[in-house]
């Protein structure tokens, strides 16, 4: 089993606020890693701080073993590592084709004003994820909630990530899209694809993921599979309140 | 949104220019005079829409940097007699770094405040032109008497079509590639293009250069149209007010846009000239240009273009 | 030296004036009001028209310049940030438009040619080696009573609870129960009166002209800038920051360079401190 | 704003029947200036009441008639480029009077080298756009300038350092505060390196002043902190902001100088009376100046025909008025304006002397080409003639010195020859 993303005692503090306390944890290579914690427990940031939207205060996070805390949102990315957000904000005024199609650019001015767009690329991932064709030349103002979330993951995957950060994929979805963007998942999954999940849908992330790793209040709280961390005294006393 | 570049295109194009090169045969020549400084707005407003309309970092010093293009080439050539051919491209490249200035502030900060600090730059640059150096820069008085390019209506009608033609192509083809997609979305949603695994600051970097650019070229061509330059002729709300409403009347992020609003704007102004002399024009030109800004933000473009959906949409 | 600290503090009690009610749309509205300098503009005429061509009392003359400022406020309001949904930037856009009609309204009824106001209060005191205009000393007056009357307006009555949660939070603000958009039209109300009151000292301190919107304008600006999306007090620190930075450079350095340095201090503050000396803090 | 709008498109309308009835030759002059100022609504009303009578005694050049056309610059330095090429290029105008400030004219200048359309400015009085009459004579020939360059002006103020700053009120010692503008700079240069060697008075210090000035309070304490005897002010830009807070701070220290908005009938109005006791240069004629019977005459139609401000010309209306005159006295010599050359030499020698009890009082002539003024030791080619030494018998000299008092007269102070009232300080200076 290799090691693909690490985090080794992350901190942030906002002001006073000390959203991420000493993380440290480790993913595997195409395993499926579920975030859990009650509201407010620093599961977006830690998200925000692998990305780079956040700099850590200290700490190491690694990517295939590459230290990742200097460099900028972008470089990452082309290092493999992508996220979702929990309010999925597309292009507003650009085709769904051409949002997916912002992913697939190259990172150089010439190539981008010399390469012809990848609309085939674009379509392939579209169709992937579940979009219909008829859905890629509307704007995502009128997309369904379901369709937002397939855009959303598109616009990832164009990417070309090795791990996905998913933050609350389920929210606002109806029983069949949260069915259907599973199913989405687990395909990829079979391709090789690694996760780390955010969701407040325990059920349905039950199913999704190996491993889960509870925090609260920025601190690492405890880890194992999705039934041991639940049994956990400190778990449920954090989450459940009792 | 990227759709490619056709001959259908083309041919829009070379209709359109070929049509303007036509027009000294059929206008007088007090309408030419107009259709320079049409043309020469033209320029500023594309300029302010590739840095401004596409990243949505709205620049409110934009006479910032087409000052800094006039008064660099108007200096060179007026007072150590540079060639104009020299002055020209030295300008073009002052204002582009010039144009990196402007961009440190647009790292840290953007929407309004980025709005603020661009003011800002404008109001120093017209307390610095008259403070520093007025031996050079002519202070308050400016400079009377710079060489000029062209003599007479007609010549300088084509020369300024000449650049607005080249530069609104140029512009337009840059804009019709991922680029231009990718520069959009950049004002749409910054940090889903940096998450996207684009280098944004690169992009907003190169929009300031071109931005600056284009602004530098416009600026220096104006001046040795104009054959002179006044800080309150540049750096000045005034002028600012006209760029900016000329770009979005006719529709930021658009190349045609800013053209066609630059156009309305400088006519609308001289039309009413014989009827109304006085400030009763800036009255009611000010008033059609916010009437027009509330009904449709997104400018005559929008318009236009609603106008044809509705249209066609009638007739299917 | 008192001489600095003297003219510094009534400086600095004017630029305040001058800024609160643009500080107050920008912590509430989120938006800036580059029309703002029009309403100094509108009240300062509109005391002038009723002082000094109608030959009416002066206490007239300030109510006619409030009401104006309201009105001019509230139209703003209703007219351009409502229908264009607050978007900051096309409602930064839509009132420098409005500034520059305003600008040329004023030419078409007013002319264009300057015009002085008497001082609202007359007489000279010589204090500490400075020379104090009653008129000057009134507006500072003037400017720290409506300033503090501003605070406890906003601490102690409900509509003004109600200003400084909307400043705050607007969604929290709308879940408990207040009305966001009545709150946003009684501050631009309140904005466009407290712009007129400062119009009319402004002017009694320099002079009345179209284009005079200009520089309170960017008196406010560079006091919402440097002192961040602004309380009361913040403002009334940061104005004097502005007004002592200003008498000093004169007395002290070069008269000349009194705008750059205003200038110099906006730019660096946004560049260095993007959020303002002050940060976000409530109103 | 709709009965504006209204009238506007009556007159319009009107105008455009006008001009459709008498489709027979006519001489078309165009007006360049602000519509909304004083200083443009002097030139422009000025050469309306010249065309007014010129038409009425039958018209111009074998009984053209003249028409006015009007073009709006709001004082900005582009529209004024605008304005020209509107004129020049649409209205197709013979000629050209302009009322526009420093900036606006040397905006539309290349274009009258352009154009070589006859030009007469009747306000700025920039002295370099003198020396660009005498550095390319040809290309600025159809200029001319009917007021006195400032250079001249400056000059004439020495002598008033001497004669009476100096001499009757005893001061020794200036301190000089003047506006950070190139006018700013070019009077406070003249003023340091002339009227202190000349009159004897020391420059004890010179403050800058940013026009966007709030607040003078700290400047003028500065200005007293000098010690010196009195205050010298160089104001064009907001200059009533200056002098009413010297008034309303009651600044115990005299203060005279140039202040321009003093230049009008109507600073009294416009200061709401916060003016008395500001002194200051003017070009003539003045307000409070003593006019000779024909240019009262035409003061007295201008109030006959006008009741909106400003109340009595400006001087540059009195120079519209007779230069408008003498322009269309060089066309007939000249046989029109399209021949710009053979126009602009009968225009160099149009003279007018206007007499007073008897003796030359203004004379609306030019300077040649050649001729060095004694004084100054230069030319002033297409400049309005002067007369910088006393007694004034080739022309009036270059300015005045009036006085503002603290009731509201206003009257000529220097020099002698022309003054009505003797220079005074304010009740507040000891």
């Amino acid at each position: 089993m290799t090691v693909i993303l690490e985090l080794e005692h992350v901190v942030k503090r906002f002001g006073g606020l000390v959203a991420t306390n000493d993380m440290s944890f480790e993913v595997a290579k195409g395993e499926s890693v579920g975030l859990i914690g009650p509201n407010g427990a620093g599961k977006t940031t830690i998200f925000s701080l692998i990305m780079g939207e956040h700099k850590a205060d200290s700490g190491s996070i690694r990517l295939h073993g590459e230290e990742l805390t200097k460099l900028a949102t972008h470089k990452r990315i082309r290092r493999g590592v992508a996220r979702t957000y929990q309010v999925p904000r597309p292009f507003a005024d650009m085709d769904v084709l051409a949002n997916i199609e912002v992913g697939l650019m190259p990172d150089s001015i010439m190539a981008m004003i010399f390469t012809a767009p990848a609309d085939e690329e674009a379509r392939a991932i579209a169709r992937s994820v579940g979009l219909n064709d008829a859905d890629l030349h509307r704007d995502p103002a009128e997309l369904s909630m379901g369709d937002l979330r397939k855009l959303e993951l598109a616009r990832t995957l164009a990417t070309k990530p090795e791990v996905m950060l998913l933050d609350e994929v389920f929210a606002g979805l109806t029983a069949g899209e949260i069915e259907q963007i599973s199913g989405l998942l687990n395909e990829k999954r079979q391709e090789g694809m690694t996760y780390v999940i955010v969701s407040h849908d325990l059920r349905s992330l039950e199913p999704l993921i190996d491993r889960a790793i509870a925090m609260t209040q920025g601190t690492f709280v405890c880890q194992g599979d999705y039934a041991t961390v639940m049994s956990d005294e400190a778990v449920r006393m954090a989450y459940l309140g009792h | 949104m990227s759709t490619q570049i056709t001959w259908k295109h083309l041919a829009l194009w070379a209709l359109f220019l070929g049509g303007m090169a036509l027009l000294p045969m059929l206008v007088g020549k007090g309408t030419l005079r107009t259709i320079i400084f049409a043309n020469y707005l033209a320029i500023f407003a594309m300029s302010w829409d590739v840095l401004s309309g596409r990243t949505g970092y709205i620049s409110f010093g934009h006479p910032f940097l087409i000052g800094i293009g006039a008064y660099t080439t108007a200096i060179l050539s007026y007072r150590f007699d540079v060639p104009v051919g020299i002055s020209i491209p030295v300008a073009v490249i002052v204002t582009m770094a010039a144009g990196t200035l402007f961009f440190l502030p647009a790292l840290r900060i953007k929407g309004t405040y980025f709005a603020l600090v661009t003011l800002a730059f404008m109001e120093l640059m017209y307390q610095l032109v008259q403070v520093i150096r007025p031996d050079l820069t002519g202070g308050t008085r400016g400079i009377s008497g710079v060489q000029t390019l062209t003599r007479g209506a007609v010549n300088g009608y084509y020369l300024s079509l000449a650049l607005m033609g080249v530069i609104a192509i140029s512009l337009w083809a840059m804009m019709k590639t991922r680029l231009g997609t990718a520069l959009s979305a950049i004002g749409m949603n910054e940090e889903a293009v940096e998450g996207s695994g684009l280098n944004t600051t690169k992009l907003k970097l190169f929009a300031f250069m071109v931005g600056a650019g284009v602004a530098g070229i416009g600026g220096a061509f104006y001046v040795h149209y104009l054959g002179s330059i006044a800080p309150r002729a540049l750096f000045d709300i005034n002028f600012l007010f006209t760029i900016i409403v000329a770009a979005l009347i006719g529709g930021a992020s658009t190349i045609i846009g800013p053209m066609a609003g630059a156009f309305f704007l400088t006519f609308l102004l001289e039309y009413l000239r014989p009827f109304l002399p006085g400030a009763e024009r800036y009255f009611i030109y000010g008033s059609i240009a916010l009437i027009l800004y509330m009904y449709e933000p997104k400018g005559l473009y929008e318009i236009l273009r609603k106008a044809r959906e509705r249209l066609t949409g009638a007739n299917a | 030296m008192s001489q600095i600290l003297i003219q510094g503090l009534l400086l600095s009690g004017l630029y305040a004036l001058i800024a609160i009610g643009f500080t107050l749309i920008f912590s509430v509205g989120r938006v800036l009001n580059l029309a703002y300098g029009a309403y100094l503009m509108l009240g300062g005429y509109a005391y002038f028209w009723v002082v000094q061509t109608m030959h009416m009392p002066k206490l007239l003359g300030i109510l006619v310049a409030i009401g104006v400022g309201v009105l001019a406020g509230l139209l703003k309001h209703r007219l351009i940030v409502k229908p264009l949904k607050s978007d900051p930037v096309a409602v930064e856009i839509a009132t420098l438009i409005l500034a520059v009609v305003i600008q040329a309204g004023v030419v078409l009824v007013f002319n264009d040619s300057a015009k002085i106001m008497h001082p609202i209060v007359n007489g000279v005191w010589r204090v500490g080696g400075a020379t104090v205009t009653y008129n000057i000393l009134t507006a500072t007056i003037a400017s720290w009573v409506i300033l503090i009357g501003l605070y406890y307006f906003v601490r102690k009555t409900h509509v003004g609870r109600a200003i400084s949660a909307v400043s705050m939070d607007v969604k929290g603000a709308a879940i408990s129960g207040i009305n966001p958009d009545r709150i946003n039209m009684i501050t631009w109300g309140l904005s466009g009166a407290l712009g007129a009151i400062a119009g009319v000292f402004f002017a009694s301190y320099t002079q009345l002209s179209p284009s005079m919107w200009v520089a309170p304008l960017i008196i406010a600006v560079a006091v919402v800038i440097v002192g961040g999306i602004g309380s009361i007090i913040g403002t009334l620190i940061v104005a004097h920051i502005i007004g002592f930075m200003e008498i000093i450079s004169t007395t002290l350095v070069a008269a000349e360079l009194r705008g750059v340095f205003t200038m110099l201090l906006i730019i660096v503050v946004l560049v260095m401190m993007p959020k303002g000396l002050f940060g976000r803090g409530e109103l | 704003m709709t009965r504006i709008l209204t009238k506007g498109l009556c007159s319009a309308a009107m105008a455009g029947l006008l001009s459709a009835g008498a489709a027979t030759a006519e001489v078309k002059v165009g007006f360049i200036g602000s519509l909304s100022s004083d200083t443009g609504r002097s030139t422009l009303r000025g050469a309306q009441i010249a065309i007014d009578e010129l038409n009425a005694n039958g018209g111009v050049m074998g009984g053209q008639q003249i028409t006015l056309i009007e073009a709006d610059t709001g004082e900005d330095v582009t529209e004024g480029i605008k304005a020209y090429e509107y004129l020049a290029e649409t209205a197709e105008v013979d000629f050209i009077i302009s009322g526009s400030i420093d900036d606006v004219s040397l905006g539309w200048l290349p274009r009258m080298q352009e154009y070589q359309i006859p030009t007469l400015d009747t306000w700025t009085s920039y002295i370099g756009i003198i020396d660009m009459v005498v550095e390319d004579p040809e290309g600025m020939a159809p200029y001319f300038m009917n007021i006195a360059s400032d250079e001249a002006l400056a000059t004439l103020y020495i002598n008033f350092g001497a004669d009476v700053l100096k001499a009757k009120m005893g001061w020794d010692s200036v301190v000089i505060l003047a506006e950070d503008t190139a006018f700013g700079q070019a009077i406070t240069g003249l003023v340091t390196e002339a009227l202190a060697p000349v009159a004897g008075i020391e420059v004890k210090d010179t403050i800058i002043y940013d026009i966007g000035t709030v607040d003078f309070a700290p400047i003028f304490s500065k200005a007293q902190a000098t010690g010196a005897d009195f205050i010298y002010q160089v104001s064009s830009v907001n200059s009533q902001v200056i002098s009413s807070q010297y008034v309303k701070l009651q600044v115990p220290m005299a203060m005279t100088g140039v202040n321009v908005s003093a230049l009008g009938m109507e600073y009294w109005e416009d200061t709401g009376g916060a003016g008395g006791g500001i002194s200051t240069l003017s070009p003539i004629p003045s307000v409070g100046f003593k006019l000779d019977p024909a240019s009262q005459a035409f003061v007295d139609t201008y109030q006959a025909k006008y009741d909106t401000r400003p109340v009595i010309p400006h001087f540059n209306g009195f120079n519209a008025y007779h230069g408008l005159k003498q322009a269309m006295a060089a066309a007939d010599e000249a046989g029109g304006f399209k021949d710009a050359m053979a126009w602009s030499k009968a225009m160099e020698k149009q003279d007018l002397i206007l007499e007073m009890d008897g003796k030359m009082w203004l004379r609306y002539g030019f300077w040649g080409a050649d001729e060095v003024e004694e004084v100054t030791q230069r030319t002033y080619p297409h400049n309005a003639r002067f007369d910088l030494t006393s007694p004034y018998e080739d022309a009036q000299p270059s300015m005045v010195v009036i006085q503002w008092t603290e009731d509201g007269d206003v009257g000529v102070v220097y020099p002698p020859e022309y003054a009505t009232m003797e220079f005074s300080v304010p009740s507040w200076v000891k």
